[in-house]
């Protein structure tokens, strides 16, 4: 585990919280949709994608779901917590790569990672991001986003485009080329996701899925996909539409 | 061309390579990547009659010295579960050895009983985990206790029973009542009970506080343990602990081991790589040596 | 300035560390080098009445885990041979702990005695030699025999006493009958039984054939010792096992140890360098956690 | 410890083998001087100056002292042996540096890797030999030493310059300047050497010593030497007469 130091932690949305950690040891370069586990001492270690990085200092976006969130969200500065990372093997796109990212919700923490990588390496990025109501959305600058890149939808139309990040992506799919569809959200939306993108001429279509992950080594077994021989923790949590599609029917978020 | 196959407590094993209990080894997704390491028989995660959840993360962190601190706490779906991971394993024409737990013989007894029902080729009952309360070493250190497990267990089932065992001051003759009760051998060894603080936070890393040791760190240990159980019993020995590389693997079968188990050097995906190692490392280590069969090397470092 | 000075067991340290008995200690160019690496005190190797030749070489060797792994069957020149350690000592200003070895409770009080009278400052009790028959491990893991030799000890000598214990299923339960029989501290741990292979020869390495492990393989293993006994005594503890770092350090002091042993890490010539770079670390660990000395950490892991 | 496997042994001369070994490892590149642990399996671990150094194959010469030596002698090709090495700092000359080395004896051992290490790194050596007598010697091309440089005395005359190696170690002295004179044998032999080379305008006198060496490692202490706050395994077995006076006094070989 690589000890950290918590820099910042920010309410960005009615949603979505930010912390910055400032990493006491050197880790190695996180590709895009990698992720960390984060240990809050005595509380818990959660799973969360690494949103931004440079040089010492490490970022993540997340939602409050039960205690190990609640508990994230009330570290101070100065706070100290560990991380195993970079985990996964992610999504690192090839350079000239046209990209089509589309988020739901807090699915927009591994997107600033994304964006930051492909400045450096060439791709290109299209960049949906859904939300339930303009509560939920946060200026992307908060997130260390580049704001003009990001195309917004909300459910009820208070901010963006009217509809679902899923309408959306069809809506931009239908004027522009991709090589890579790659969505991250909910079940419900990357299902959505998987079957409507079929109908387009796109080399890749990708989901970014979660499951329970206690230890992030590959070696407890609880983070396995169903019906596919391989681990989130090690092989994802990026895949191939059709390498998840019974994964994708279990029910639950 | 050097044999490589053996066999172990009756299972006819294309190598001596399994993995070590705990690496996976409860779902059918498991099987099947279990299978593509090359593994010659897979071990089940130590299953108890009702599914228990083990601790909240952390459960299993990486330490400085290269080893592996967990507490899992023996987190499994009962051993019912082991129907679906019996059939797919027995599809890929791979023994599968069921690990498991209990409290009490009587609850050794019938798990093994509903393992052996289920399709499970043969038993390794884990009286040495070094962290879950009243399973596992409480258990092992008492050759009293493990007598009374094994005998209910070896004359409840058919199929051949292994024995793995943690050390521990009584570990020779725990072992040695585990043989007389009737098990066909033994698994030495499990992890080391052990701790890790995170300095900056001042606190124990898992959510147990402690754990127990495993990797390259507790080798020498298990050299050790494999040794001097196989100069007492000549036993047939499945060692553990710390192998991850072909050497570490040659050790233990020079001390005595009949098959090796492979746990820690299993993690991050690297199963394949490290297995297919192994394999070529020990077939041209029997050729360097003039050797032609793993068998002739058993327990050699015992010959004067 | 971050106070790094502390007491133990009655004497005053500048820092936390010495080494662990076993590095060189047995004459005074020992001396002469130990004091030259920085250390706040000096323990000796473990001396008996009479001198012991120890097992002939290989008495030492390094692992591919990153440890050591010795049998050196308590060679030692005989519990005189310390006046001139102890005059040597005086002369640097370092106090000098003598590592007591023996068969029996009265070898231990008479070799104590004498160690007294030459001008110890303290006394170690090595009840936990893995590898010499008949001295250490098979006193250690019986709190009985613990006892006895404790208290033949505490009654003989005024000079404080430390009883030094390894790993074993009686350890929490000796390191209480120690306490009560009048020791002022415990020493954890001792190197772990274990063993080396050479897998071309086929032949055991050590020529004891087993030996006793050390160097980082064995911390975690240290620290949950350290914190174990902390827990159930908050007694005075020398952390030993596997520091090479500061960070290795202030694990073992969060656990509880009040000072701190180094043993493998100093081998090689590295003492100076290894002694001076942990001091620096802790140092600069306890200003980061914003402490201003080292006794406020000490079992500060077992904070709620 | 590392690996090796014999490839060959061979007596040299009346007193002296030579074992030549193939290395199933790799390992650092010894320094001239540098030492080794020759593990014969369950028979005993012996200190020995590495004699010849190159890819994959080291070589020592020896003497038959008593039963490690004896079995060392014994070994055939294709046994297997082990190494800790290289052991303690040696002595490395600088480039252009003048050496005269002086060996008695099976003190020959180390001047082949010192020739070899000079070659590679331009010093200088001047090698003088003694042996009690002609059998003792052997061309030193057996040893892997280049002949032409080495000049040999022996005690009763019955090869080269009659006297002792420091006999004629001094003939030489008077007619060359040297930066450096290191000498390697007997210990009467280096009480002589420390003391009489004082009466030349050398700037450093060099010994080889020998301690009882049981680890090897800096740990057991049992190659401490006397009055010097050293090691032999760590900072030898090289020192300057000065730091080995006392040490030199002990009586014994
Ligand atoms: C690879 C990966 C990357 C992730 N990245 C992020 C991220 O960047 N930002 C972020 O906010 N979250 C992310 N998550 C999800 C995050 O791990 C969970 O929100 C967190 O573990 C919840 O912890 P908790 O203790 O707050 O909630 P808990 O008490 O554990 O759970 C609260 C509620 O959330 C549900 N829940 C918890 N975890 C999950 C999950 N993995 N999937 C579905 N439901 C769940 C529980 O069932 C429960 O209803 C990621 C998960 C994975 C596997
Ligand atoms: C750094 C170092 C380098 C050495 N290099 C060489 C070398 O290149 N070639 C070589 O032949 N020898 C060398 N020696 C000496 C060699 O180690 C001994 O000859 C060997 O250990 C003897 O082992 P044995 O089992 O044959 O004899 P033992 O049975 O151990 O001893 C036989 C006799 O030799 C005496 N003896 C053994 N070792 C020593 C010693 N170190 N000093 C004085 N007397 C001793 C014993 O006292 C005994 O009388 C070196 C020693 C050291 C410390
Ligand atoms: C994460 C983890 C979980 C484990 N779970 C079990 C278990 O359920 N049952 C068991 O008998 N051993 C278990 N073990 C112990 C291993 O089977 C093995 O004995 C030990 O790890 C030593 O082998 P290694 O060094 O190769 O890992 C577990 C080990 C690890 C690391
Ligand atoms: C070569 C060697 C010799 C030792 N001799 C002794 C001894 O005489 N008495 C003793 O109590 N411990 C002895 N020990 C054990 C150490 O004091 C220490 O407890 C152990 O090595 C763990 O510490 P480390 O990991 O820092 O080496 C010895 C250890 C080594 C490596
Ligand atoms: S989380 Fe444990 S194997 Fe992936
Ligand atoms: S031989 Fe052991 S310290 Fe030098």
């Amino acid at each position: 585990m690589i000890s950290a130091r918590v820099a910042e932690v920010r309410r960005v949305s009615s949603t979505l919280w930010r912390i910055d950690l400032e990493l006491l040891e050197g880790v190695d370069e996180p590709k895009p949709f990698t992720f960390a586990m984060l240990w809050i001492p005595r509380v818990d270690e959660i799973p969360l994608s690494i949103a931004k990085f440079s040089r010492g200092l490490v970022s993540f976006i997340f939602r409050v779901r039960g205690e190990g969130t609640k508990r994230l969200a009330s570290l101070r500065r100065g706070d100290f917590v560990a991380l195993k990372m970079p985990l996964g093997k992610g999504y690192a796109p090839k350079p000239r790569e046209r990209i089509l990212a589309v988020a739901g919700g807090v699915g927009i923490a591994p997107i600033p990672r994304l964006l930051d990588f492909c400045k450096d390496t060439g791709c290109d990025v299209t960049i949906v991001w859904g939300v339930r109501t303009r509560s939920e959305y946060c200026d992307p600058s908060l997130l260390g986003l580049d704001s003009d890149r990001v195309e917004v939808a909300s459910d009820d139309g208070s901010i963006g485009f009217r509809g679902t990040a899923i309408d959306l992506a069809l809506e931009v799919l239908r004027n522009q080329r991709f090589d890579t569809a790659i969505a991250i959200g909910p079940k419900p939306m990357l299902r959505a996701f998987c079957e409507k993108v079929r109908a387009f001429a796109i080399s890749r279509a990708l989901v970014s899925v979660e499951t329970t992950v206690k230890c992030g080594l590959g070696i407890c077994g609880s983070c396995y996909i169903k019906q596919l021989p391989k681990l989130l923790c090690v092989d994802g949590p990026v895949f191939d539409c059709h390498e998840v599609e019974h994964f994708l029917e279990i029910p639950g978020a | 061309m050097v044999v490589l196959a053996t066999e172990f407590c009756g299972l006819h094993l294309r190598n001596p390579l399994m993995n070590a209990s705990g690496v996976l080894g409860f779902a059918p997704e498991h099987v099947d990547i279990m299978a593509s390491w090359g593994i010659a028989a897979i071990v089940t995660k130590t299953m108890t009659l009702e599914p228990r959840e083990g601790y909240p993360p952390p459960i299993v962190v990486e330490l400085r010295n290269g080893g592996l601190l967990n507490a899992v706490g023996l987190a499994n779906p009962g051993v019912d579960s082991i129907k679906e991971l019996c059939e797919r394993a027995r599809a890929l024409g791979l023994p599968l050895i069921v690990s498991v737990g209990g409290r009490t013989a009587r609850e050794f007894a019938e798990t093994a009983a509903r393992a052996e029902d289920l399709g499970a080729n043969a038993l390794e009952l884990n009286l040495s985990c070094p962290h879950a309360k009243g399973y596992g070493a409480e258990i092992g250190r008492n050759p009293r206790l493990v007598s009374e497990v094994c005998k209910a267990v070896c004359s409840t089932v058919k199929i051949p029973v292994v024995a793995k065992l943690g050390i521990s001051d009584k570990m020779l003759e725990s072992a040695g009542r585990a043989l007389e009760a009737g098990c066909r051998g033994l698994t030495l060894i499990n992890t080391v009970p052990a701790m890790a603080i995170d300095v900056y936070s001042a606190k124990p890393v898992l959510s147990n506080v402690s754990g127990g040791l495993s990797g390259p760190p507790i080798h020498p240990i298990a050299v050790k343990a494999v040794y001097d159980t196989y100069a007492e019993y000549g036993a047939e020995i499945a060692g553990c602990g710390g192998v991850a590389a072909w050497i570490d693997a040659a050790e233990l079968i020079l001390a005595g081991a009949r098959v090796v188990q492979i746990g820690t050097a299993l993690a991050r995906g690297r199963g394949r790589d490290v297995v297919s190692r192994i394999i070529e490392g020990l077939a041209s280590w029997l050729e360097t040596l003039g050797f032609r069969s793993l068998d002739e090397v058993i327990g050699l470092a015992h010959r004067r």
